[in-house]
């Protein structure tokens, strides 16, 4: 990786360019800041008047009783995907681009997550009864139901959340200890805390090291399965549409798909801001193009699936709900899913587009949009035609769930805002091992 | 050595912790004020009143009922009428007003509980209302709370205290398997 | 009785119970009252003179539900859904607290009962002294027992006019024209059950047409089918009714051509040969030979050929039976078609066996529309001083072109006895509220030989007096008779019933002694004795001169035919303040909340009118405006809006609520409902109709299945089919111990009559949630009727179907519930516990059948802007059975709260539940007992056996859920598709 | 300086993994080699003669610690109740095969956090005497741990490796 001037940076450049980004914010940063906190104090309102009236005031109704706060959960959760699998999977293949981006990345899954673990409680008509959904051992000799796939969803999401947490929060130790060495004062001791102590020493290194590995190695499997648990909400269930093995593939394919997106929504603007061209080069773009590419190709090629197996079945309520879905109502949001997943992926075959940074934008911000109807079509017209024809209706969302929703992006941005000024969103400690190492002389 | 500290700091206050949610649970709360100062103790265990002399619906009845101020004065427009507490009763009585007696025990919400069915099954009344007879004041602890359900969680609970769904279903539970009853164990029994 | 008593129960079911809580004991015990235990009283309905018996089940000094009384000879145990909803009347949040008076402002202030009784003596007094009695009317809804005697006598007494005896329905036409052609001015009894063939012209005996409940269950048991037989019902008449949609061949002929058609048919009888013998040919041919077929047809718009058929089908029938009612018979040739009709039941030899004069119906009693007419005039004269109304509310049941509003303000005094607050009470003067029927004595016969008693299921709800004891007592205060002498003798109206009844004794029971006699009829209800049919002679001359020609109807000649119709909910009006009759759909279009005008399909293109457009419907005597209803089905030339909405008054439910078409209808002598056209305007503005019912077509779907009446026959033929023949599972079969709790649904008995929905939402405490709700899709009903309709428009094949929870074998609902808030009993139940629910909604979601409902809104609490039982509703619910709370998924649990209470039962006597012992709410209440509940383990349970009927067959049964509700096939008439 | 030593500061990978070898040649075995990042060649030289980390045994441990519990709450309370849904047998194991592989997997990754603040000695609330914060930046350091009387040997030994800078 090089600068814009070419050269090389050192160590010392690293942990300067790095340490910089933690700088005092400007009055940009604050106004951002500003306006998110406005946005998600509305979304909060919502959510209070919500439990106040009860479930009523968001637009559900028989028979759509999942709508937009299941599509925006199961949205979050593929966006919590692309940060554990590319610094666990990428480090299993020892991908030396990801150093660079995984920082940032991993944050977005952790605050993804952590925004995605909201909606569940939102949901759910009785919020304050939720933790029945929890093995505890009490009066009633009540356990949770373990044959439900809601009670996956607790264990996979809890486990998914606590290892890329660990797993988050390990990678920062020695890059803490970093800042601790460069700062003074209160923020010294601060980040002193926080970087337990680290030294670097020999000995912290090899375990430190075998540990990662580990991690890494937990962390794949864990990756594939949190989304497949996510995708049996639906498969196990007997909706026409819903039924499918093909789920989790699916969907764990797609939650790569927009979570790379995702990446390069965050990571692009980072480094205008910030001038790091030298380590987000275009290199990584283009990485994350292909990746995104690729992703794109195999959706739309398990679309393709849905479809035929839809057709090919000959099950006339499959049938049924993918014709309605395709020509009735909510037709153009059917249609909007393919443009944005299918389609506009395509120009990433010219490497030009990869490398362009307004293009890659563009694209990135249409695919998310595009993965959000995904599970929009599947949610809401899915159960909108389903096996009886008496209770068909048409979800209309209201200004509550819309709000608590919108709120919960400015949730999402709050927190990782509020990240990259206290912590180094580029791994100082990767960064460096890239770089090759200071030598006196030229090995013989 | 300072690592040392810290564990028996922390050990201590788990102890303590957990000591408090024992003391918690047990004891007994006092009775509350009844309107009138009735005196289970003289009726039951002096007298051997049946129970079901005065609660007469318990046999027949979801409910036990609590005797009618007539019923009562059945007996006491005779007996005892000079004691000022009896005067009361028999003022409610002039007055053709209810008595407001405070509850005492109550099953938790959304529950039914037909005594019939239990009298049937010649389930003792101390069962679940422990030694009335012997009480001047009725008084319980019922209901669950919170540091019981803590106390089970760290494997310290003693059984559930009365009139919790845990309590029950333990005496249901463990009346099929030792007296080969039939106590039902579905939901739908109580909760409908 | 006090409403206090130990209500643990109560309290619990409604969910509150703040510390320390009070527990109230009774201070003196009604005796055979035991807190917690149910005590049953018999009385009789009087949502409708139908005067069908009925039982309340009282609990803790409150009714809350009634039954159908099994023993009473109308309804057999069955009630309909206005029957079952009378309960809101009874806790209707608007009823009249109690006396009232206007004062110089004109508004209504309480006051005492003294007072307000003193204020009418004195006026009374007044008049009486003056020997001005014949200024005083007492104006009553149809009292057939002792209380419409009471009423006569206390007129009589004080010199005042006969009473009016006021029902907006009285079937007049009928006893005219019986008069006209047999000499004998009644209304016969129809005894559906025993023809073969029923031709009815419009008539909707399904709905509201004479006696309802009991017509229902006599053309369930004439047209069922059973052991390979079933007979055979044509029905004549524009509109595509609920009745005509129960019909083998649903006629549709242009309105006001009933007579026509009848007299049509009569010919060809006659030309045929067919009519019975010994039957005075002469009169029938002078009377139906001048009816020129062919003209006939092209005005009637039915082909030469049907007419034939009909005639044919009708004929052979022996017996058949015809019948006319609805709008048909009450144009203005009103007479003249039952008069036809009556010689077409003559000439075809059903007089005698299936129309039998003696046992006549009570209907008679009620006076004819021109009586009212006289009366409206004598007050526009100002020649009444003191009006008394006794729940008659002619204000709203009369078009204003009778000028009764005008007319009513000339009355010096208006009396209203009514405990609710309808129009013609709001103008009332002065209010002395009635009580309700089921707090109040009294009798009521339907019909001859059937005598039912009331008497009070529960103590007076708010400070009302029985309409009797206020007569009694002002009465002897007027005429200033001492206590216990004179006329009005009897301290109490339940004292003189009790004396009248000495005679019915003397009558019904002349051995028994009196008391004896008395215990005996008030726990029957009544009692009843048959009665010989006398025998009648068809009167040869005078025969007044035939029609032969369409009713003539006013109004621009380019408009539409006006129908308008009783409505099944709401009868004449007097429903509407009820809001489970409001939330129930209309069978047929699915509709709630609402008032709507059904436009015929062509129309509304040619007007470019869509579903929920605001018309503005005008008649040469007034305008309203409708959303309207597109109908495929309905004649071209006909537009029709249903009776009961549009109130100005009557409660919060009732007011404001659709439009009343009678305010289209002229004055004038008579009350003809078809007797206008109108023209229709859009104006612009919409709005949607709340309807529950996405779409009539099952997309192939086979929800509801029919099998034709040969391939039934066969099948019959071929037996039972063997259980478990539904799909396959992975897993083994669920053991049941004891019991398995199942149900079977006969879609050929079912008529869609929407008892069962009402019967289940008092059983169940199920919310009412208001028009915007239900039009989103959350209505809260457990079970819902469903119509599905196939075939072609103008020849429909609809299908009743009750949709209520399947308790699956193998639910989808249960495995993806996590906290077990839905599991599988046992008994084979599919249980729901609210209280464990958190509101995932995955169950519904899963529910292949979407018949779980869920609280969007917080209706049990009563801080909630939402709840749904203001006072005094709370006291109708049942405290076995939960109020579910904000955020719980409910729905249908085949009345467990019962199969407990028998299982008690059972125990009790230490053996297990009888077949039939455990009735859940809906099967109790069906009129036609298209439902059967029991124990499927039982082979030899009605359940079972019809579970293994060759029809049976489970919804969606491809899903593999196993269900453990049956549904048999309907049976259709091939011939029916015309 | 407690145990008294020598700590020798240096800039390059290679005169670092000079230096150690040459300690090591020289009788010194008790020495900390600080590093800003991870060295494949410095670990090299150090592993040549320690056994491999024991972290892997911790993971391994919880993750089976994570399966067993997961199968055993869900089979047992299962029985506890035996509530029936859906027609499916009371002990479904496929279902519980979930839950069983997501305890594993978080009690495999909780104990392998322990491992390494157990055996990285973390956290360490002071700096050791020896620590120097360039460290974290691109210095390299041995501090070699002996008695006084050793320390000019070493001092000595670290400069001829090449030590920007030796301290006692």
């Amino acid at each position: 990786m090089t600068d814009s001037a070419g050269r090389q940076p050192t160590y010392a450049d690293v942990n300067r360019d790095v340490i910089r980004t933690l700088e005092p914010p400007s009055p940009a940063y604050f106004g951002w800041m500003a306006v998110v906190a406005l946005i998600l104090t509305a979304g909060i309102l919502a959510w209070t008047w919500q439990i106040y009236a009860g479930m009523g005031a968001a637009g559900k109704r028989t028979p759509q009783m999942w709508a937009m706060y299941i599509t925006t959960f199961v949205f979050w959760i593929g966006i919590g995907h692309a940060g554990t699998l590319i610094s666990a999977i990428l480090y299993l293949f020892r991908a030396r681009w990801r150093t660079s981006i995984y920082r940032g990345a991993e944050a977005m899954t952790v605050f993804a997550v952590l925004t995605a673990g909201l909606f569940p409680l939102i949901h759910a008509g009785r919020m304050w009864f939720a933790y029945w959904l929890l093995p505890y051992p009490n009066q009633r000799y009540l356990w949770p139901n373990f044959r439900s796939p809601l009670v996956w969803d607790v264990f996979a999401i809890s486990t998914y959340l606590t290892i890329s947490v660990v797993f988050f929060c390990v990678g920062l130790l020695p890059d803490i200890a970093a800042i601790r060495d460069a700062s003074t004062g209160w923020r010294k001791k601060i980040y002193g805390v926080l970087s337990l102590g680290w030294e670097g020493t020999d000995r912290q290194w090899r375990h430190y090291r075998r540990a990662y590995g580990l991690f890494a190695a937990l962390a794949t499997p864990l990756v594939l399965s949190v989304h497949s648990v996510v995708s049996w909400d639906f498969a196990m269930a007997l909706v026409p549409g819903w039924h499918s093995t093909l789920f989790a593939p699916f969907f764990v394919d797609g939650a790569i798909f927009s979570g790379f997106a995702m990446v390069l929504v965050l990571i692009i603007p980072m480094r205008y801001f910030w001038n790091l061209y030298a380590y987000i080069t275009d290199k990584h773009l283009d990485a994350m193009g292909k990746l995104i590419l690729v992703t794109s190709l195999v959706l739309s090629y398990f679309y393709l699936c849905e479809a035929f197996t839809a057709w090919y079945s000959g099950d006339h309520f499959e049938r049924a709900s993918l014709f309605w879905k395709a020509t009735k109502s909510y037709a153009w949001a059917f249609w909007l899913q393919y443009f944005c997943n299918s389609l506009v992926p395509l120009v990433l075959f010219w490497r030009r587009a990869r490398t362009h940074t307004p293009t890659l934008y563009v694209v990135s911000i249409l695919v998310l949009i595009g993965m959000w109807f995904e599970r929009f079509n599947i949610i809401v017209p899915g159960l909108g035609h389903d096996f009886y024809p008496y209770t068909w209706g048409i979800y209309w969302p209201t200004l509550t769930d819309t709000m608590i929703v919108i709120g919960s992006f400015a949730w999402f941005f709050i927190l990782f805002l509020g990240f990259i000024k206290v912590m180094p969103s580029v791994s100082i400690v990767e960064v460096k091992e890239t770089l090759p190492h200071p030598v006196k002389e030229a090995h013989h | 050595m300072r690592t040392k500290v810290g564990v028996g700091v922390l050990g201590l206050t788990l102890l303590a912790a957990a000591l408090f949610l024992v003391l918690s649970t047990r004891g007994q709360a006092a009775g509350p004020a009844q309107p009138i100062a009735f005196n289970h103790q003289v009726h039951a265990d002096q007298y051997k009143i049946d129970c079901q002399y005065c609660h007469a619906d318990a046999r027949r009845s979801e409910y036990a009922g609590i005797p009618s101020v007539s019923r009562c004065m059945g007996c006491h427009k005779i007996t005892a009428a000079d004691r000022p507490e009896v005067q009361k009763l028999a003022g409610f009585f002039n007055k053709n007003e209810p008595i407001p007696w405070v509850r005492i025990f109550k099953v938790p919400e959304f529950v039914y509980f037909p005594h019939k069915a239990h009298v049937r099954a010649n389930v003792k009344c101390q069962t679940c209302h422990g030694p009335i007879e012997k009480m001047a004041v009725v008084e319980a602890r019922t209901g669950q709370n919170l540091a019981n359900d803590l106390l089970n969680l760290v494997g310290l609970a003693r059984s559930s205290t009365p009139l919790t769904m845990g309590w029950c279903v333990e005496c249901h539970t463990t009346m099929n398997a030792k007296e080969k009853t039939k106590a039902p164990l579905e939901c739908v029994t109580c909760h409908h | 009785m006090k409403i206090v008593g130990s209500s643990a129960g109560a309290v619990a079911a409604a969910g509150c119970g703040q510390a320390p809580e009070r527990i109230l004991p009774y201070v003196i015990p009604p005796d055979n009252l035991i807190p917690g235990v149910a005590s049953w009283f018999s009385t009789v309905c009087r949502e409708c003179p139908a005067g069908c018996g009925v039982i309340a089940r009282n609990r803790e000094g409150r009714v809350v539900k009634l039954e159908g009384n099994p023993d009473h000879p109308v309804n057999r145990g069955a009630l309909c859904i206005r029957g079952q909803a009378a309960l809101q009347g009874l806790y209707n949040p608007d009823r009249l607290r109690g006396p009232m008076r206007q004062d110089a402002s004109g508004a209504l202030k309480p006051v005492k009962w003294e007072e307000a009784e003193k204020l009418l003596v004195e006026r009374l007094t007044g008049l009486v002294k003056q020997g001005k009695g014949k200024r005083i009317v007492v104006m009553s809804q149809l009292e057939s027992g002792n209380l419409g005697r009471l009423i006569e006598s206390w007129a009589q007494a004080l010199g005042a006019r006969r009473p009016i005896f006021y029902e907006p329905f009285n079937y007049e036409a009928i006893h005219h024209a019986s008069r006209l052609v047999f000499g004998r001015d009644a209304i016969p009894h129809y005894a559906l059950e025993e023809a073969n063939v029923i031709l009815s012209f419009g008539a909707d005996f399904l709905e509201s047409w004479l006696s309802p409940v009991e017509h229902a269950r006599a053309f369930t048991r004439m047209h069922a089918f059973k052991h390979g037989k079933a007979g055979t019902f044509i029905h004549v008449e524009p509109r595509l009714s609920l009745t005509a949609a129960n019909a083998d061949e649903w006629v549709r002929n242009a309105p006001g051509t009933e007579e026509l058609l009848a007299l049509a048919i009569l010919k060809v009888i006659l030309n045929e040969g067919l009519q019975a013998p010994g039957v005075d040919v002469a009169l029938l041919r002078n009377v139906a030979m001048p009816v020129d077929l062919e003209a006939a047809a092209g005005q009637s718009g039915v082909s030469v050929e049907t007419i034939k058929h009909i005639a044919r089908t009708f004929a052979k029938a022996k017996p058949g039976i015809a019948v006319g009612g609805g709008v048909a018979v009450t144009s203005t040739l009103a007479v003249e078609t039952q008069r036809a009709i009556h010689l077409l039941n003559y000439a075809a030899g059903n007089v005698g066996r299936t129309v039998r004069f003696g046992p006549d119906s009570a209907f008679v009693k009620a006076t004819p529309h021109a009586i009212v007419g006289l009366l409206t005039q004598l007050m526009a004269q100002g020649e009444i001083d003191v009006l008394l109304l006794i729940h008659a509310n002619p204000l709203f049941a009369l078009p204003p072109k009778w000028g009764f509003a005008e007319a009513l303000k000339k009355v010096p005094l208006l009396v209203s006895f009514s405990n609710q607050p309808d129009e013609t009470t709001e103008q009332a003067h002065l209010i002395l509220p009635d009580l309700h029927s089921l707090e109040s004595w009294g009798d009521f016969s339907p019909r001859e030989g059937v005598v039912g008693l009331m008497q009070p299921t529960m103590a007076p709800v708010f400070d009302s007096r029985a309409v009797g004891d206020v007569l009694l007592s002002v009465g002897r205060q007027v005429l200033g008779s001492p206590a216990g002498k004179g006329p009005f003798r009897w301290e109490t109206f339940a004292e003189y019933l009790k004396e009248q009844w000495r005679g019915i004794a003397r009558e019904y029971a002349p051995s028994m002694p009196f008391d004896q006699f008395w215990e005996e009829a008030l726990r029957r209800g009544g009692v009843w004795k048959d009665v010989a049919t006398a025998p009648v002679q068809a009167r040869s001359a005078p025969v007044f001169p035939i029609q032969g020609k369409p009713a003539s109807v006013e109004g621009d000649p380019q408009g539409l035919t006006l129908l308008v119709y009783p409505s099944q909910r709401f009868y004449d009006g007097r429903g509407a303040n009820k809001p489970w009759l409001q939330e129930a759909p209309d069978t047929m279009t699915q509709v709630t909340w609402d008032s709507w005008i059904e436009v015929p399909a062509e129309v509304a293109k040619k007007l470019g009118i869509r579903q929920g457009d605001l018309v503005k419907v005008t008649s040469p005597h007034g305008a309203i405006e409708l959303p309207a209803y597109v109908s495929e089905s309905l004649h071209p030339g006909a537009v029709a809006i249903p009776i009961g909405q549009g109130h100005t008054a009557y409660g919060r439910y009732a007011k404001d609520r659709g439009a009343n078409p009678l305010t289209l209808l002229p004055g004038g002598a008579g009350l003809s409902f078809l007797s206008v056209k109108v023209t229709l305007t859009k104006t612009g503005g919409r709005r949607p109709l709340a309807i529950a019912q996405a779409t009539h077509d099952q997309d192939d779907r086979e929800i509801a299945q029919h099998v034709g009446l040969g391939a039934a026959r066969e099948l019959e033929l071929r037996g039972a089919v063997p259980e478990k023949a539904s799909h396959p599972s992975m897993y083994p079969d669920l053991k049941y111990p004891e019991y398995r709790w199942g149900m079977a649904v006969d879609l050929d008995a079912c008529t869609g009559c929407q008892a069962c929905v009402i019967a289940c939402k008092a059983e169940n405490n199920v919310p009412v949630v208001g028009k915007e709700q239900v039009a989103y899709g959350r209505d809260m009903h457990w079970l819902r009727l469903e119509r599905w309709q196939e075939g072609k428009p103008e020849h429909p094949e609809n299908l009743f179907l009750p949709m209520f929870c399947q308790h699956c074998e193998i639910a989808p609902c249960e495995p993806v519930c996590p906290v077990f808030a839905a599991y599988h009993t046992e008994e084979g139940l599919n249980a729901q516990i609210y209280n464990r629910c958190v509101g995932t909604r995955y169950c519904n979601n899963n529910c292949p059948y979407k018949v779980r409902r869920f609280n969007w809104w917080d209706y049990s609490s009563p801080a909630s802007s939402s709840y749904a039982f203001p006072d005094p509703l709370p006291l109708q619910l049942n405290p076995d059975v939960t109020v579910r709370q904000l955020g719980v998924m409910e729905k249908c649990t085949m009345c467990v709260q019962r199969i407990v209470a028998g299982k008690d039962a059972a125990r009790d006597e230490k053996r297990p539940v009888r077949d039939g012992e455990v009735q859940t709410a809906c099967q109790q209440t069906c009129p036609t007992q298209a439902i059967a509940f029991g124990n499927l383990k039982d082979p030899s349970s009605r359940v079972a056996k019809l579970s293994r009927s060759p029809r049976g067959y489970h919804v969606l049964e491809e899903l593999g859920t196993r269900p453990a509700v049956t549904y048999l096939k309907k049976v259709t008439r091939e011939h029916g598709k015309a | 300086m407690a145990a008294g030593g020598v700590l020798g500061v240096f800039a390059h990978v290679d005169t670092t993994v000079r230096a150690i070898r040459d300690l090591r040649a020289q009788g010194f075995t008790d020495f900390t080699v600080y590093s800003p990042v991870p060295v494949e060649e410095i670990e090299a030289v150090l592993e040549e003669n320690r056994p491999v980390s024991p972290v892997r045994l911790f993971t391994l441990i919880g993750g089976l610690t994570g399966i067993i519990t997961g199968f055993g709450l869900t089979i047992w309370s299962a029985l506890k109740w035996g509530l029936v849904t859906g027609g499916k047998p009371v002990v479904s194991i496929p279902p519980f095969v979930i839950i069983a592989f997501e305890l594993g997997i978080l009690l495999g990754g909780l104990s392998t956090l322990l491992a390494i603040l157990v055996l990285g000695k973390l956290p360490a609330l002071r700096r050791s005497p020896t620590y120097d914060p360039r460290f974290t930046v691109d210095r390299f350091g041995i501090a070699v741990t002996c008695g006084p009387e050793r320390a000019p040997a070493a001092g000595r030994c670290l400069s001829q490796a090449g030590a920007e800078e030796v301290r006692q």
